[in-house]
């Protein structure tokens, strides 16, 4: 029971680290990882609920299934929030960069 | 679980994942966040082995540690690929930044920010511990539905619970959640081009050659957790995901024969899995409940959901990578100039 | 239970659109019918769905046969059924108005190849935001919900940065971290609660719920996620941004659509799922947000200077409206808060789809929307102004409005137990929202400065009148109350399939 | 028998680890990345081969010893070929080897 504890607040520390580094860190790379780790957090959470430390308890293979759900989704999520971190770097371009190269953007 | 001879092992794992979790979280330098990135997600691997969850785990090797890596990366390089000042990358924060330290020149600034940080501070830290206590307090967990998964195991076609909750039991969610990824794509290909027929020519000639040693064996390891996800730990997403880093491998060794432009086949491709399942799901209507498998079926018909899907996943997931929708200079050049 | 057969019409709102989104990105040559015949089915499969409900009262899906603590149930009651047919008619006309839109932009010669790649990513995105929308409100499981929002909001930040614009995308990255962030304090919330009854149905869950700390501690991570992703008063920073530099259906799908799911969602866990551990000081903080919210949206949307910004703030402040509602439901043993709440949801997700359509197609015409410049606009498109102007009396709550259908039932509620102070704030958030209604439409009935900004190009049917059938329909909504009261008690006797509290 | 084997095997994987500690000591201590990647390779190529021939021991099965010598295969040919692309494109960057100074 300790050790599942242990994981517990592990995960609880992983969800609240991430959730401070989403809202401090400005970079956006750094912001998409540090969701990341608040999800690995939650699921972290997850797992160590589905195996209950009790003999004769059967895993709960539910939270598994939720976990592996959640994992699919947050990596097809990291990849849209990346490629459009990219566009935004790339259509905007930093302060002071040269303009010239690219298309003129149109109306809404 | 032998709860408390690993403890040793266990106390490692975790303060290995926090501590890569802080170190990357804290460090300013992106590229060493993206290595520790990688190995956290190993470390975190390694905890779901312990926590009794080798799905979770070869998921979490193949698409935690394994795709996101990369992916990663690639966003890093063309990030720092696109202006010069690497140190410019501040996108929108530039003003902020500029706000905040125009505010903490002055004494009074610097120690309400200071204050602010400490209120932050006090209270993440009071939930955290109120959420723990929580945690510690309420004794009884209740067990779940491992009970009820049990209880139906035989009537779901299939051997591995999990499998059996993911494209049996709730296979509504698996279906929604394909069609998340589905959304991915078409969001990335509607946000951003990528030129591929570019080649570098650059590849090392060692390292086609070990992909292509390397390529067909990933392959064969995909299509073999694809069908042991009926009996054993993997399934589609894995089986996708080692089928999808075998794509990725290939497209940065550049293999001449590799083009992933967005003609037809790719695009039937990407739709087949998710067309076969809403397909599958919906012919069970014929006699019966909306993916409800008729039952000496039920176990062909995963299988067949699974390739199908694994498939499509393996696709899709290369597809994210490649971060854009391919454009083949040739083919329609036209196109690129008049888009962003 | 009813039987089996007439019941499978009820995934077919899920079902159709994902096929839809699938078939549109597969055969991509732009087409309006197969968008379009998608659109109408779920049309027509709503309104099957309504008769179904009138006839027999409630139903209940297993999704593969299932039983409860296992499967994943759908369910459709009144509020649910209520919902699948605000997104099926707002649906059907942004279909119409997006294919309009976009055919007109291609025409106009100005760098078609983009527009014609924006229509191609639109339908099938649009398709399966639909099919997310469908689904949270049929589902009845909350992890089944989360993949909903997750496809909800995935879709939705993809359509808002389809304009290509850096201003639209960095706003959709602030949506996209937003809503993240979101969907994981949800996820968070739903490990409290599984851990402590161990069952993810709701029905189950309304049976099981008592209080305690862990289910306390699930619904606040729950709610808090729900209230960021409906852009509440504190939380609502990603929004304006997000909605007002999308392209205008999609601002219509975003505004009038979207961010009712997660509201209704907030307002079903509150008062039917989880109703028991519910206390009066979290809904009077709830209600002082919502008073927060009409006030700081009314006076930004009164400050700005771009028409689409200010429809965007609008949204913001009528957020407000919807949280003020809960404390009043609290109190209120009768139906009439659940009715006011949902009418003031039909009347605002029509008056809004209709709102952004109209300054779109304004938009279109003077290729910007500073409403400085806008004079005029009148005798260039008298029925896009004459929309606007209806959804704008529907914002302000007048009667016959369906606005003003939900605001009179919030007051009578505040008055009936004593709770005046929360009608001030109702009363003066509709002289605001007057306000800054009449201060777009001043402007456009001026005389024209000079007629030569506006393209000179005549305006097409399909941009004309989706906006104008939305918001009269949104305008006489008042006039079918009765038949909407009928439908939330339809042979039962109760609002939600359980029963009120 | 079953002794006897159980014993070797694990004279085998303690005698694997320290080529492990060594590596990892290596890759923090050494001066420069090309002997970095030398300390690697040899806790990759040594160190595993000897602690896999010592789970080989214990397997079950042959087809399980086979499974292990496959891992053991796959991960030379990776790191092999990893480290090669790693110290080229130090090279192509123009990153001198360290000598003694």
């Amino acid at each position: 029971m300790t050790v599942l504890f242990a994981y517990k607040l592990g995960g609880l520390c992983l969800f609240f680290m991430g959730f401070t580094a989403l809202i401090l860190r400005s970079h956006p790379l750094k912001k998409i990882m540090a969701v990341n780790v608040m999800a690995a957090g939650v699921f972290l959470l997850f797992i160590a609920m589905a195996c209950h430390g009790r003999v004769g308890v059967a895993i709960d293979p539910v939270p598994q299934a939720m976990v592996l759900t959640g994992i699919v989704v947050s990596v097809s999520v990291t990849a849209l929030a990346l490629v459009l971190a990219c566009r935004i770097q790339e259509t905007s371009g930093g302060a002071g960069s040269s303009e010239g190269e690219h298309p003129p953007q149109g109306d809404s | 679980m032998n709860s408390l001879s690993l403890t040793l092992f266990d106390c490692v794992v975790l303060v290995t994942l926090l501590g890569l979790a802080w170190q990357l979280l804290a460090t300013p330098d992106l590229f060493k966040a993206m290595v520790l990135f990688m190995s956290f997600g190993l470390v975190m691997a390694l905890a779901w082995v312990r926590l009794a969850a080798p799905d979770v785990a070869l998921a979490e090797a193949a698409l935690g540690a394994g795709l996101t890596g990369p992916l990663f990366l690639s966003a890093l390089h063309r990030l720092r690929g696109t202006r010069k000042g690497e140190r410019r990358q501040q996108l929108d924060s530039i003003e902020h930044r500029g706000k905040i330290e125009k505010v903490t020149q002055r004494t009074s600034g610097r120690i309400i920010y200071l204050l602010l940080r400490i209120l932050f501070a006090g209270l993440l830290l009071t939930l955290l511990v109120h959420l723990a206590t929580i945690l510690l307090h309420v004794e009884y967990e209740n067990p779940g539905l491992g009970v009820f998964v049990a209880e139906q195991q035989e009537e779901s076609g299939v051997i591995s619970p999990v499998t059996a909750v993911l494209l049996n039991f709730r296979g509504y969610d698996t279906l929604l959640e394909i069609m998340v990824l589905f959304v991915a794509v078409v969001a990335v290909w509607s946000l951003a081009t990528v030129r591929f027929s570019e080649k570098s020519g650059q590849v090392s000639p060692i390292q086609q050659g070990v992909v292509r040693i390397l390529a067909p064996l990933m392959i064969l390891v995909a299509v073999s957790l694809i069908w042991q996800g009926t009996h054993l730990a993997g399934g589609a997403f894995q089986g996708g995901a080692v089928l999808a880093a075998a794509g990725v491998l290939m497209m940065v060794s550049e293999l001449p024969w590799l083009r992933l432009i967005p003609s037809l086949p790719v695009r039937l491709m990407l739709v087949f899995g998710p067309l076969v399942f809403l397909g599958l799901g919906v012919s069970c209507l014929a006699d019966g409940r909306f993916l409800e498998y008729p039952g000496e079926l039920a176990g062909f018909l995963i299988l067949l959901i699974e390739l199908a899907c694994g498939l499509s996943i393996g696709l899709t997931l290369a597809c994210l990578f490649v971060g854009g929708r391919p454009v083949d200079d040739l083919v329609d050049r036209g196109q690129l100039e008049e888009g962003s | 239970m009813p039987t089996v057969s007439a019941s499978f019409w009820m995934v077919l709102p899920v079902v159709l659109p994902l096929a839809g989104g699938l078939l549109c990105f597969l055969w991509r040559q732009r087409s309006l019918w197969l968008p379009l015949a998608f659109a109408l089915v779920n049309l027509i499969v709503v309104i099957r769905l309504t008769r179904l409900l009138l006839i027999q009262g409630p139903l209940h899906y297993q999704i593969g046969g299932w039983e409860t603590p296992l499967g994943i149930v759908l369910v459709l009651d009144g509020p649910a059924l209520l919902m699948l047919l605000l997104t099926a008619l707002c649906g059907a006309g942004v279909t119409c108005y997006a294919r309009g839109y976009f055919a007109y932009r291609i025409s106009a010669q100005k760098q078609p190849g983009r527009h014609e790649r924006q229509e191609r990513f639109f339908w099938p995105l649009w398709l399966m935001l639909l099919a997310a929308l469908n689904g949270l409100f049929l589902s009845g499981d909350i992890f089944n919900i989360y993949v909903t929002l997750e496809l909800l909001s995935i879709s939705a930040v993809a359509l808002a940065a389809l304009s290509g614009k850096p201003v639209a995308q960095l706003a959709s990255f602030r949506y996209l971290l937003a809503s993240l962030l979101g969907s994981l304090s949800y996820l968070l919330g739903i490990f409290f609660i599984y851990r402590s009854h161990g069952v993810l149905d709701l029905g189950l869950l309304r049976a099981v719920v008592e209080p305690g700390s862990s289910m306390t501690a699930g619904l606040v991570l729950m709610s808090c996620g729900l209230l960021l992703k409906s852009a509440a008063f504190p939380l609502h920073f990603w929004l304006p941004p997000a909605h007002a530099n999308a392209l205008a259906p999609v601002s219509a799908i975003l505004s009038g659509l979207v961010i009712k799911g997660s509201l209704y969602l907030l307002f079903r866990f509150w008062f039917d799922t989880f109703a028991s551990l519910i206390s009066p000081a979290a809904l009077n903080v709830i209600g002082m947000l919502g008073i927060l919210a009409v006030f700081w949206g009314g006076i930004l949307a009164l400050l700005q200077q771009r028409l689409k910004l200010l429809v965007a703030y609008s949204t913001v402040s009528q957020v407000g409206y919807f949280l003020i509602a809960f404390p009043l439901a609290y109190h209120d043993a009768t139906l009439s808060v659940w009715t006011a709440f949902l009418f003031m949801i039909l009347a605002h997700g029509c008056a809004k789809v209709a709102m952004f359509m109209a300054a779109g197609t304004m938009y279109l015409h003077s290729g910007h929307d500073r409403m400085r410049d806008l004079h005029g606009i009148r005798l260039v498109m008298p029925l896009t102004v004459f929309a606007y102007g209806m959804a704008g009396v529907n914002l302000m709550g007048l009667p016959p409005s369906g606005g003003f259908v939900g605001k009179w039932l919030l007051l009578t509620g505040a008055f009936d137990d004593g709770q005046w102070w929360w009608s001030v704030a109702i009363m003066a958030g509709g002289l605001l929202a007057a306000a800054y209604v009449f201060r777009v439409m001043s402007p456009l009935f001026q005389a024209p400065v000079g007629a030569s900004i506006f393209d000179g190009r005549p305006t097409p049917a399909l941009l004309e009148w989706p906006p104008l059938v939305l918001s009269l329909i949104a305008l006489l909504l008042g006039l079918f109350a009765p038949g909407i009261m009928a439908l939330l008690t339809a042979n039962g006797g109760a609002v939600i399939s359980g029963g009120l509290p | 028998m079953r002794e006897v084997l159980d014993l070797t095997g694990i004279v085998l994987i303690v005698c694997g680890l320290p080529f492990f500690l060594s590596g990892s000591l290596g890759l923090l201590r050494f001066p420069d990345i090309f002997t970095r990647l030398h300390a690697l390779t040899k806790a990759d190529n040594v160190g595993l081969g000897l602690i896999v021939l010592g789970l080989i021991c214990q397997a079950g099965s042959l087809f399980e010893a086979l499974r292990l010598l496959m891992v053991w295969l796959l991960v030379l040919i990776a790191s092999s070929a990893s480290c090669h692309l790693i110290a080229r494109s130090a090279l192509e960057k123009n990153i001198k080897p360290w000598m003694r100074s």
